[in-house]
């Protein structure tokens, strides 16, 4: 079988990055690439399309780069997200700021389209009909079309130059598993790239010692894998993780705390 | 009735979404209110939650310490799996929603309308049709069996919610059936609005007062019992 | 949560089939639900419309029945179906004779469009484009549409009244869990039916006893639960499985014996 | 060239069409002739087989008394895993293929016309457009890199298989590469078929007399190495 290649570290799993590309991005609180998002931000890519479920705010510490540093800082052309405003008009993000004023693209899809969007990037479909959004500002433009009595609109696929993915457990050939929630839009971005780069929680073990009916992901979809380093950012939380870390730290291996 | 005026409190706006929610429903409650509800279901109302990221079957928020780090609900807060529930990845999470069988989705609202039509995605109708935070809602809207909209009664400066047509942009053009505000209950019936509980203190025409369409009163109008 | 009910045999599960539904049969080989099909055999359902990989050959083993033995009886209407003529010529099987006579009716799909038919009426997408079968007969009468200067057939998702569906493991909150390629159809046809009935291989488990992330389908899709009784029908090839069963029969618990 | 007139077995066609298999390319092996190439892969080759029924990295036969009854290929035979390998379900299976990934699919079929098209799922014209077995094979042939087809080189009463045009209904309208048979290897150029390799003892001559279509000796013709 084919085996993806395994980097040393996230700046080499990210330094041959191209300029105007396009990233798939997944993470809904946990399961997001922290450590490629904060090597890509040093690494400097810029004119980048972005699919994520939200664009976020920039981060406040410069050992954890995201999306909203590279949107703060103009590197980012587009952005495809079911969330580019907060919500809270108290509290208008970056992205808001960019989009009024022109300097950043926005498409903002429905959640459930979004990820069917993905999905359908993945399996080879090019186009589809949703409910959802029919009668809203987001049907501006878009075909209508109904069936069984009821109105549709069509969406089209999204297909990405890379996908950065956050996996539990990796094996040689690159099969995933995810934890709990952490899964998110992880496996379908995964699956809807070319080149899939996927930082790992726990150690890379070899092909064949993951029970293949546990697998989340198969690793035909991904072409590169990173352990993430021990000082490496864990959780989406820090604050929370903190603790969490410590007690980790301070207590035997396949003990019974959170993680 | 001569009770002293008590709006409702959260707490009772989300114990009173629960009461409205059927046996053996699945349910998704949207952030704010509507997750409230969550503290009042029964064990023998045998609620299933599910939440947008692909959480099937969640419990209530975890406890401080014991949280995990990788089970988040659709607010992003840490949760819990009830026994028997189990994770989807998020397009497998809205296949689920998109195929109908979401009883109910309680939501947040800016404005309802008398047609049923809600907005909960822009806070102002500046024309940008592309920006906003529409999350899961649109889909929930669109596809859920029913839906229920928590939210309080006007505006910080006084101006009603409940309206003759959304001055939003709409999450759906159609579909509210309940509504529930600090001041009462209210079902979406042929283009009006139908009040069948009241909270304390308050009446019928205290309510229409507030109220920025048609207002009916519910031949079984009563007190909220919550 | 809710939970699916759990019947005491097979012909309890479907007792209260109803005439002139559609079914989803799923299996590739194995995952086959036979216990099911064979109770449904002796129930009477009669007018079926079919949802199924292949049409198949009427039974010689009255103690298993299958799609075969329905169609031959004339109790189903319509097949819809990747394979309903043998692909050799000189072993043709009753459906063909009877989709020439013009007493069955057949929607011949190629496999991966009926997959994805049936993914999409579980996922609430009513229509989707495909390249498959573009410029071949399958294609007659289809819309056909240009995306980026390749042209594709729009075809349509599949929901039917019921599915059958065979699960290794499952608990009382009808999560279930496939094992290997005998995954295949089940769980998106379980997905695209109103009711699903499962037939399950091992002891059904209290709900909270498999790990969340094992599972492959959830609970919330699954109407009715029925356990394998121990004279069941536990494999697709009968002969095969005699040596196995025996040998697993004379073997202790959890022996490395394949089953 | 003197040799005694040598037609490819059915194995040394298998091996024929694993030599023109790339390294590390994903591989869909149809029933009959292609699924024998798999005895010849070498682990350099780094291939990795999949198979309609979702199972990803399949390796050899399950050895007799050694079959599990839940692992089969696409021809319901008992198969192995490659360590690494994994399953999904079919629409993910099916995801897989229509997405482009599978570099090519190995296909056995009845008729190969100088376009590329070809038939391999309905045995007669009859006009019938709705019976047949088409299986994968469409799915396959319209989405995967490369079409490679292994066939008897005629019919049993010795009418060409690769042809001007197909007269059975055809799987796909064109894209095939390559075409083994028992008298040689053919890509397909331009709307006519190249003879690459030949089988012992054969020579051009002798070939293109049974082949239905206009045939050109590559500038590379040579014996083939099986």
């Amino acid at each position: 079988m084919g085996k993806p290649t395994i980097y040393a570290s996230m700046n080499e799993a990210v330094a041959d990055f191209k300029d105007d590309s396009m990233l798939m991005i997944p993470g809904f609180g946990p399961g997001s690439p922290h450590n490629l998002m904060t090597a890509l931000y040093y690494q400097g890519a810029t004119g980048l399309t972005t699919v994520s479920n939200g664009v976020g705010f920039p981060s406040a510490d410069p050992r954890m780069r995201g999306l909203g540093d590279l949107v703060m800082e103009g590197r980012v052309k587009k952005v495809i997200a079911a969330f580019t405003a907060s919500t809270r008009p108290s509290r208008a993000g970056t992205a808001e700021e960019l989009i009024r004023s022109g300097a950043l693209q926005a498409e903002v899809t429905p959640q459930g389209t979004l990820a069917e969007r993905i999905r359908a990037g993945g399996a080879g479909i090019p186009a589809f009909f949703t409910p959802a959004g029919v009668g809203t500002l987001v049907a501006e433009g878009k075909e209508h079309r109904d069936f069984d009595g009821r109105t549709y609109l069509m969406e089209t696929a999204l297909f990405a130059d890379y996908a950065f993915v956050r996996a539990h457990r990796a094996d040689t050939a690159g099969n995933l598993i995810f934890r709990l929630s952490a899964r998110n839009f992880n496996p379908i971005m995964a699956m809807a790239a070319r080149t899939t780069i996927v930082e790992v929680e726990e150690p890379i073990v070899a092909a064949g010692e993951l029970d293949p009916d546990h697998i989340h992901l198969p690793g035909i979809y991904v072409q590169r894998l990173v352990q993430i380093p021990p000082d490496g950012i864990f959780s989406v939380n820090r604050q929370a993780m903190v603790g969490l870390q410590q007690a980790r730290a301070a207590s035997p291996p396949g003990g019974d705390l959170p993680r | 009735m001569s009770d002293e005026k008590q709006p409702l409190t959260r707490d009772q706006m989300g114990a009173v979404l629960a009461q409205r929610i059927g046996k053996g429903w699945i349910v998704n409650l949207g952030i704010g209110i509507p997750v409230l509800a969550s503290n009042f279901f029964t064990d023998e109302q045998e609620i299933t939650l599910t939440s947008e990221n692909g959480v099937i079957g969640y419990g209530g928020l975890a406890p401080e310490g014991m949280e995990d780090p990788d089970l988040v609900n659709a607010g992003v807060q840490f949760t819990t799996l009830h026994p028997g529930g189990t994770i989807v990845h998020h397009a497998d999470s809205f296949a689920l929603i998109r195929s109908g069988r979401v009883d109910v989705t309680c939501l947040g609202a800016y404005e309802v309308a008398k047609d049923g039509s809600f907005a909960n995605w822009k806070t102002v109708n500046d024309g940008m049709g592309n920006m906003g935070g529409i999350g899961g809602a649109m889909d929930l809207a669109a596809c859920a069996q029913r839906i229920y909209i928590a939210m309080e009664h006007t505006t910080r400066d006084g101006q009603p919610r409940l309206v003759e047509q959304c001055s939003l942009p709409v999450t759906a053009p159609s579909g509210v059936d309940l509504v529930v505000t600090e001041l009462g209950v209210f079902t979406v019936q042929d283009g009006r609005f139908v009040l069948e509980e009241h909270a304390p203190g308050y009446t019928f025409e205290e309510i229409a007062a507030v109220t920025g369409a048609p207002l009916v009163a519910s031949p079984d109008l009563r007190r909220v019992s919550v």
